[in-house]
């Protein structure tokens, strides 16, 4: 069986994992090592009028405890944002600090106060409890619709507002609406989530008083970058002086993307005291402090001629980032939403306005989708509510109006350009998948048995691979959008991948391997992958927003041609050929025309024992690296169809079937792309039935334990009929696309469309998420309620 | 969330409203109150030991008396933190009035409860059913200690 | 989790000594519920109590009950045999609390005597006319819930076994409360020669309790349309983030129905 | 502090440790095996099954001294990188892992499930998972797992 590109290959990494070998951070350990323990806030939103951690620095196996002035002393800064927007009068977006330590004033029940560190974990908690903090406790802002009338959580930020952005035609947006024969209006929320990997956020920092240098251990989706912000925007030291691994991490999910206070905390305060200092969230920490996802609420227009045919789009959204602008919370909702608002639909006017507000919640950023799933919940809803409102079938109004075939490439109005897909052979074998025609059949069947049965689709497409870089520069970005690779040819052969991507899950070591086992023609398993730590790896910038592949595939690509070309001029040396006839194929060089034939091996041996050589014209060795920037974002699309039954009296859904039909690219290794697919649908359906991050008026978190937060169990949820069609992007050299998140992105909607579709023979058209059990049965109730009226 | 409740009383108003304002009756009568000393007319220290469930936790905290309005009724409010446990707080408006036969008493009361920090983000479900069933527990104790 | 002391005991008496030398002092059956909550520092008692080696486990057919040792596991009860030959539905319920790590090591009698006003088993207590048997006692399940985590112990008092009358027929449903999987609502329907007993857990906010309007509909005429007859208030049900005190009434009705239509 | 004695895969661990030590830190921090992981502190996510004397338990809800005298098995005693156990065997044909981080608590909880209940269907298996939770699979390649697990464990 071929081990190259297209192949499920098992994957290489299973093993570790399998036999309990891996090693996340909070399995390592260091000589000396003490513990950390922060004091965090029970308050939303208060003023700090005293802290008093004398008991606390006196009590068994406390080494130090430190305050924010202590931070602020050796003037250490907070995170950073990563990216922001112009306000639509033109002026910035309104950037506060975020101090590592409370300085004054506390923003968030979690937000941390002070740090004590121990000889042991429970030394280090016993002494918490002695820290005592006094308050001046101001009015929580919980509710993000009444947060611009709050009490001001940032020092002179109007009505709690960081920014007011807007992309589009907004002239021509109404006028299309005032002409229109139709207008859809709906009014969504998409639920605040909360990440949940299931390795809670870990770190173990290292100072080196010879070398006067730092190593952290810490659970990052992308160590360079975290490395970058820590040493020249927090701590001010050379960059060089710091060494960030992060080593096996449980899932990501967007949430171990940033650099976190304890991160930095640890880092600062391994060098007062002068010993490794370890912190590892429990559960509890990470449901408070862990960046949220989603938070929105969208009003959206959408402006229909007498065919049906869309003519002009409108969205309001409102959306909340918490108490402080993570790194790229302002993107999310902005060029990560605002952008995809056209969906794969052929619609010419279209215009937008997001408010990012401030409540005193944690804050609020990219959780697997990012912006994508919130613009595609906000449009296939309306979709569904348009086809039903004109009569249509679900699909053909889709069908109806899907960017053509031939119309690629596609300029939206609202900024990207789409350089290839073809939306129908998704949605028809979606359909095909899930049997669509028989439904009603299935339907009446079901309504016998007294259960309401309804279908939903979503059609979605995505931004993946994110970004060129000077786009993402144009737009406010603060980061490149490129990534890196090198590949390592060993004397005998053996390849070695340095990648800058990180892997969390994905299973890179094994899909870069085909990748390098497809070009060399070498056996996959003398391929090694290495990658997350800043002191092995080229530069990169890590792993989100579905980019490994697209990008840092790509990279690897490059590296790969480098390492061809150069091979090539070797192997003519060797074969005494000129190195334009060489030919390179299955692991072998032969030159076109003759029998001769050199094999990789010598090849690699040759570059590092040049005796016969061509050292005049080429250095030894064979090692490349590539950076690699991409034109263009690629767009992955595809249609998801959810059927579900639902039992009238306790409002249960029952999933009873799911077919995925997704167009991401040519593949890789099919198995793990199907596998990111089904854990995307798995946490899209979470979203849709299961989970919300509940805050009470207070700004208390009530969901800070699997025993309210309601995560996706084995039984909840269905096996999945995944395919795939492709269309290959065309502007990498793989033409792959990137299929992370787009299970997350498709599924809610359709989910939540056959739940309405389902009780809309009650007359039921809306339903909000999470459409719990309770949520279900009082729309049937109210259904019912005003059908007897 | 807001809890109501009354009780018919066999005692004139003016003892009703007494007890109520005296610190002996009311350490008698606040759940799990283990010391409770007045500070100035209207504020009380306090520390109660709550036990709910397998958890048990000692709060430090205060108690003010407020909104008084002689003998028809006043605001008792607390409020004290359970160190790792978090905060709690609660107030109840008590409302005295005479009955119709002129010589009970009805008292009727409102409850405002709220918690903070590990009690609200692990014990959620139980925060509603705890704050009216302690509150029902002042207030019956309260009337025993009156009928003593 | 603070510090503390553990001690193993050899027999319930020992126990109880045990405790009375303690200031603070805590039975350790399984720990499902203690554990977790010593873990969060949400109570520092001085010594814990194991009474794992106190003999109290088994399960024992006396004819017109089944008395099962405080310290038998959920999956113990699950799995046995009497106790699926004598009540069933009792075998169901035990084989549905938790997931199987929790009926691994979690016991009849620490989830009786927390007396959590989600758990499943006070419901079967309740309704199969139940009898905790302690170190000093026989107590009759109607005087041994005495509101959401209280019982009838005394400080020096362990439960050592429960007994559950054998009914005609009965069946637990469970409404599991999706995140915790605790039950929302859980209605265990018993039918006996002299009427019928309906005990609902996971929605009183005193705990379980027996719902007397059902009983009577039921014990005239054991069949959905019964139910269907009995108005199931709100009134006294627990409202959360999860379920309201409405939505928990439907649902006892509709569990109910579920029980006697099973 | 006191003295506890147990095995773990095969060999005696006798440490002195403090009396409130659980289970799972015995095994991460005392006897150093790392394969067992935390991932709640509610009881709920699995991470950290393994068997004390054949049956499952979470080692996060259990103190070391309560599984004094007992055999425990975790991850790493159950195969080895030459020689996986038929289960773990399975999950790594069927892509029934991702990140890693529960696979050793969804793995020991499975071999037991199977123990129990020779050629589980797929709702059986769904069911009896309810106790370990996964982000990244959403479950489908598990089940595909465990079934194939099954029958190579002779179901």
């Amino acid at each position: 069986m071929s081990e190259g590109i297209g192949a499920s290959v098992k994957r290489k990494e299973d093993k570790k994992f399998l036999t309990g070998k891996g090693k996340y951070t909070d399995d390592i350990n260091r000589p000396g090592q003490v513990y950390a323990h922060f004091v965090r806030s029970d308050v939303a939103h208060a003023n700090i009028k005293s802290i008093n951690t004398k008991a606390a620095s006196q009590a068994a196996g406390v080494v130090a405890v430190y305050i924010g002035e202590d931070v602020a002393a050796d003037g250490i800064g907070g995170p950073i944002c990563g990216w922001v927007v112009p306000n639509r009068d033109g002026s910035a977006t309104h950037e506060p600090p975020h101090p590592l330590l409370a300085q004054g004033k506390v923003r968030f029940v979690g937000d941390a106060i002070a740090v004590v560190i121990a000889e042991s974990v429970e030394q280090a908690k016993s002494a918490s409890e002695l820290v005592e903090v006094d308050y001046e406790e101001l009015p929580a802002v919980a509710n993000l619709e009444t947060a611009s009338s709050g009490a001001e959580i940032h020092e002179g930020m109007k009505e709690n507002r960081y920014f007011d952005w807007e992309l589009g035609d907004e002239a021509a947006t109404d006028k299309a609406l005032q002409s229109a024969a139709k207008v859809v209006k709906l009014s969504v929320r998409n639920n605040r989530l909360i990440p949940n990997a299931m390795e809670p956020r870990s770190a173990l920092a290292e100072y080196d008083d010879l070398g006067g240098s730092y190593t952290l251990h810490t659970t990052s989706q992308n160590p360079h970058l975290a490395r970058l912000i820590l040493a020249a925007f927090m701590f001010q030291i050379p960059e060089s002086k710091l060494r960030v691994i992060a080593p096996d991490v449980g899932g990501g999910f967007g949430s171990k993307i940033y650099v976190y206070i304890e991160e930095a905390v640890c880092i600062w305060s391994s060098k007062k005291i002068n010993r490794p200092v370890k912190w590892t969230a429990d559960r509890t920490q990470s449901f408070l402090t862990d960046a949220h996802g989603r938070d929105h609420i969208n009003n959206v227009q959408l402006a229909l001629d007498e065919s049906n045919k869309i003519i002009g789009l409108r969205v309001d959204t409102v959306c909340n980032l918490g108490s402080y602008l993570s790194a790229f919370a302002v993107a999310v909702p902005t060029y990560l939403h605002g952008t995809l608002l056209s969906g794969l639909y052929d619609i010419p006017t279209i215009y937008t306005n997001v408010k990012g507000m401030a409540t005193t919640t944690a804050p609020v950023d990219a959780y697997r989708g990012a912006g994508r799933p919130e613009a595609t919940y906000l449009l296939e809803r309306t979709m569904d509510a348009a086809a039903r409102e004109v009569g249509m079938d679900q699909a053909e109004f889709r069908r109806l109006n899907f960017i053509p075939k031939d119309a690629f490439p596609y300029q939206t109005a609202v900024a990207l350009q789409y350089d290839t897909g073809d939306y129908e052979p998704n949605l028809d074998k979606a359909m095909e998948m899930i049997d669509y025609k028989s439904f009603e059949a299935r339907r009446s069947e079901a309504s016998k048995r007294g259960k309401y049965r309804g279908i939903g689709v979503s059609s979605y497409i995505e931004a993946c691979g994110l970004a060129p870089s000077a786009v993402a520069g144009a737009l406010g970005g603060r980061v490149g959008g490129w990534e890196s690779a090198s590949v390592r040819v060993d004397p005998t052969g053996t390849v070695t991948v340095f990648s800058g991507a990180h892997s969390h899950g994905q299973g890179h070591a094994t899909t870069f391997s085909q990748i390098v086992s497809e070009r060399l023609g070498i056996p996959n398993a003398n391929v090694e992958f290495v990658h997350g730590d800043s002191d092995k790896t080229p530069f990169g910038m890590g792993t989100y927003g579905s980019r490994s592949l697209a990008v840092g595939g790509v990279a690897l690509s490059k590296a790969l041609d480098k390492v061809v070309e150069k091979s090539k001029k070797i192997a003519a040396h060797l074969m005494e050929a000129s190195a334009e006839d060489v030919e390179f194929k299955d692991g072998k060089f032969t030159v076109a025309g003759t029998d001769k034939e050199t094999a990789f091996g010598d090849v690699a041996l040759a570059a590092y024992v040049p005796h016969n050589y061509p050292l005049e014209t080429l250095e030894p060795g064979l090692e490349e690296t590539a950076f690699y920037d991409p034109m263009n974002f690629t767009y992955p699309a595809g249609t998801h169809i959810a059927e579900v039954e639902v039992d009238p009296a306790t409002g249960v859904v029952e999933i009873v079937d799911w077919a995925a039909c997704d167009d991401f690219g040519n593949l890789i290794n099919p198995m793990i792309v199907e596998g990111q697919v089904h854990g995307g649908i798995a946490q899209g359906i979470g979203q849709a039935l299961l989970e919300n991050a509940h805050y009470d008026e207070n700004g208390q978190l009530l969901t800070a334990s699997y025993m309210d937060y309601c995560m996706p169990r084995a039984d909840d949820l269905p096996s999945f009929k995944v395919e795939c069609t492709n269309t290959p992007c065309t502007h990498n050299d793989l033409g792959v696309k990137g299929c992370g998140e787009a299970g997350a992105i498709a599924s809610p909607p359709a989910l939540i469309n056959a739940i309405i579709n389902a009780l809309s023979p009650l007359g039921v058209s809306d339903m909000s998420m999470p459409a719990t059990p309770e949520t279900v049965w009082r729309a049937i109730q109210n259904a019912q309620a005003r059908a007897a009226e | 969330m807001e809890i109501k409740e009354s009780y018919d009383l066999p005692l004139p108003i003016e003892t009703v409203w007494q007890a109520l304002n005296d610190e002996g009756f009311l350490k008698n009568s606040i759940p799990g109150c283990e010391k409770l000393e007045r500070i100035s007319p209207n504020e009380l220290s306090a520390e109660v030991k709550l036990k709910i469930g397998p958890m048990s936790t000692r709060f430090k905290g205060k108690v003010n008396l407020s909104d008084l309005n002689p003998p028809n009724g006043y605001t008792i409010s607390g409020s004290g933190t359970g160190g790792i446990a978090g905060a709690a707080s609660g107030s109840a408006k008590v409302f005295l009035s005479k009955m119709e036969d002129g010589e009970g008493t009805i008292l009727s009361y409102q409850v405002k409860a709220e918690v903070k920090g590990k009690i609200a983000q692990l014990g959620s479900r139980l925060i509603h059913s705890t704050a009216k069933k302690l509150a029902k527990k002042f207030f019956s104790n309260f009337v025993q200690e009156l009928s003593k | 989790m603070y510090s503390t002391k553990i001690v193993k005991a050899e027999n319930s008496s020992a126990a109880v000594q045990a405790i009375g030398s303690s200031k603070e002092g805590k039975i350790l059956a399984g720990g499902m519920t203690l554990i977790p909550t010593l873990k969060q520092r949400l109570a520092n008692p001085d010594c814990l109590i194991d009474i794992s080696s106190c003999g109290l486990e088994g399960v024992e057919d006396k004819g017109s009950s089944v008395r099962i040792g405080a310290m038998t596991k959920h999956a113990a009860v699950a799995e046995s045999s009497s106790v699926a030959k004598a009540i069933p539905a009792l075998a169901d319920l035990a084989g549905g609390i938790g997931d199987r790590q929790v009926r691994n090591r979690g016991t009849l009698g620490g989830s009786v005597a927390n007396n959590d006003p989600a758990a499943c088993y006070p419901s079967a207590v309740m309704a199969l006319d139940g009898t905790v048997h302690t170190n000093k006692r026989d107590i009759s399940a109607d005087d041994f819930f005495k509101g959401m985590f209280e019982t009838a112990l005394e400080e020096d008092e362990v439960i050592e076994s429960v007994s559950f009358k054998k009914p005609e027929k009965a069946c637990y449903m469970k409404f599991p409360n999706p995140a915790s999987r605790y039950a929302m609502v859980g209605v265990f329907v018993a039918k006996f020669s002299d009427g019928v007993r309906v005990a609902v857990t996971g929605a009183g906010e005193e705990g379980v309790f027996r719902h007397s309007d059902l009983e009577s509909a039921l014990s005239s005429n054991f069949s959905e349309e019964a139910v269907s007859g009995v108005e199931v208030s709100s009134d006294g049900l627990m409202s959360d983030i999860h379920a309201s005190a409405d939505y928990r009434a439907n649902l006892i009705g509709e569990m109910t129905k579920r029980a006697v239509s099973s | 502090m006191a003295e506890v004695s147990l095995k773990v895969n095969g060999k005696v661990e006798n440490h002195e440790v403090g009396e409130n030590t659980l289970l799972v830190d015995f095994i991460r921090e005392t006897v150093g095996l790392t394969g067992t992981h935390v991932g709640c502190d509610t009881s709920q996510c699995g991470a950290c099954v393994v068997h004390v004397d054949g049956v499952s338990v979470k080692a996060c809800t259990m103190l070391a001294m309560q599984a004094e005298g007992s055999e425990v098995t975790t991850i790493e005693g159950i195969g080895s990188s030459e020689k996986l156990h038929p289960m773990q065997e399975a999950f790594h044909e069927n892509h029934g892992l991702q990140c890693g981080f529960c696979t050793p608590g969804m793995v020991m909880s499975a071999i037991e499930l199977v123990s129990k209940n020779k050629s589980p269907s797929e709702a059986e298996i769904r069911d009896g998972l309810e106790g370990n939770i996964c982000r990244c699979t959403g479950y489908h390649n598990i089940v595909k797992s465990v079934q194939a697990g099954a029958e190579k464990m002779g179901g």
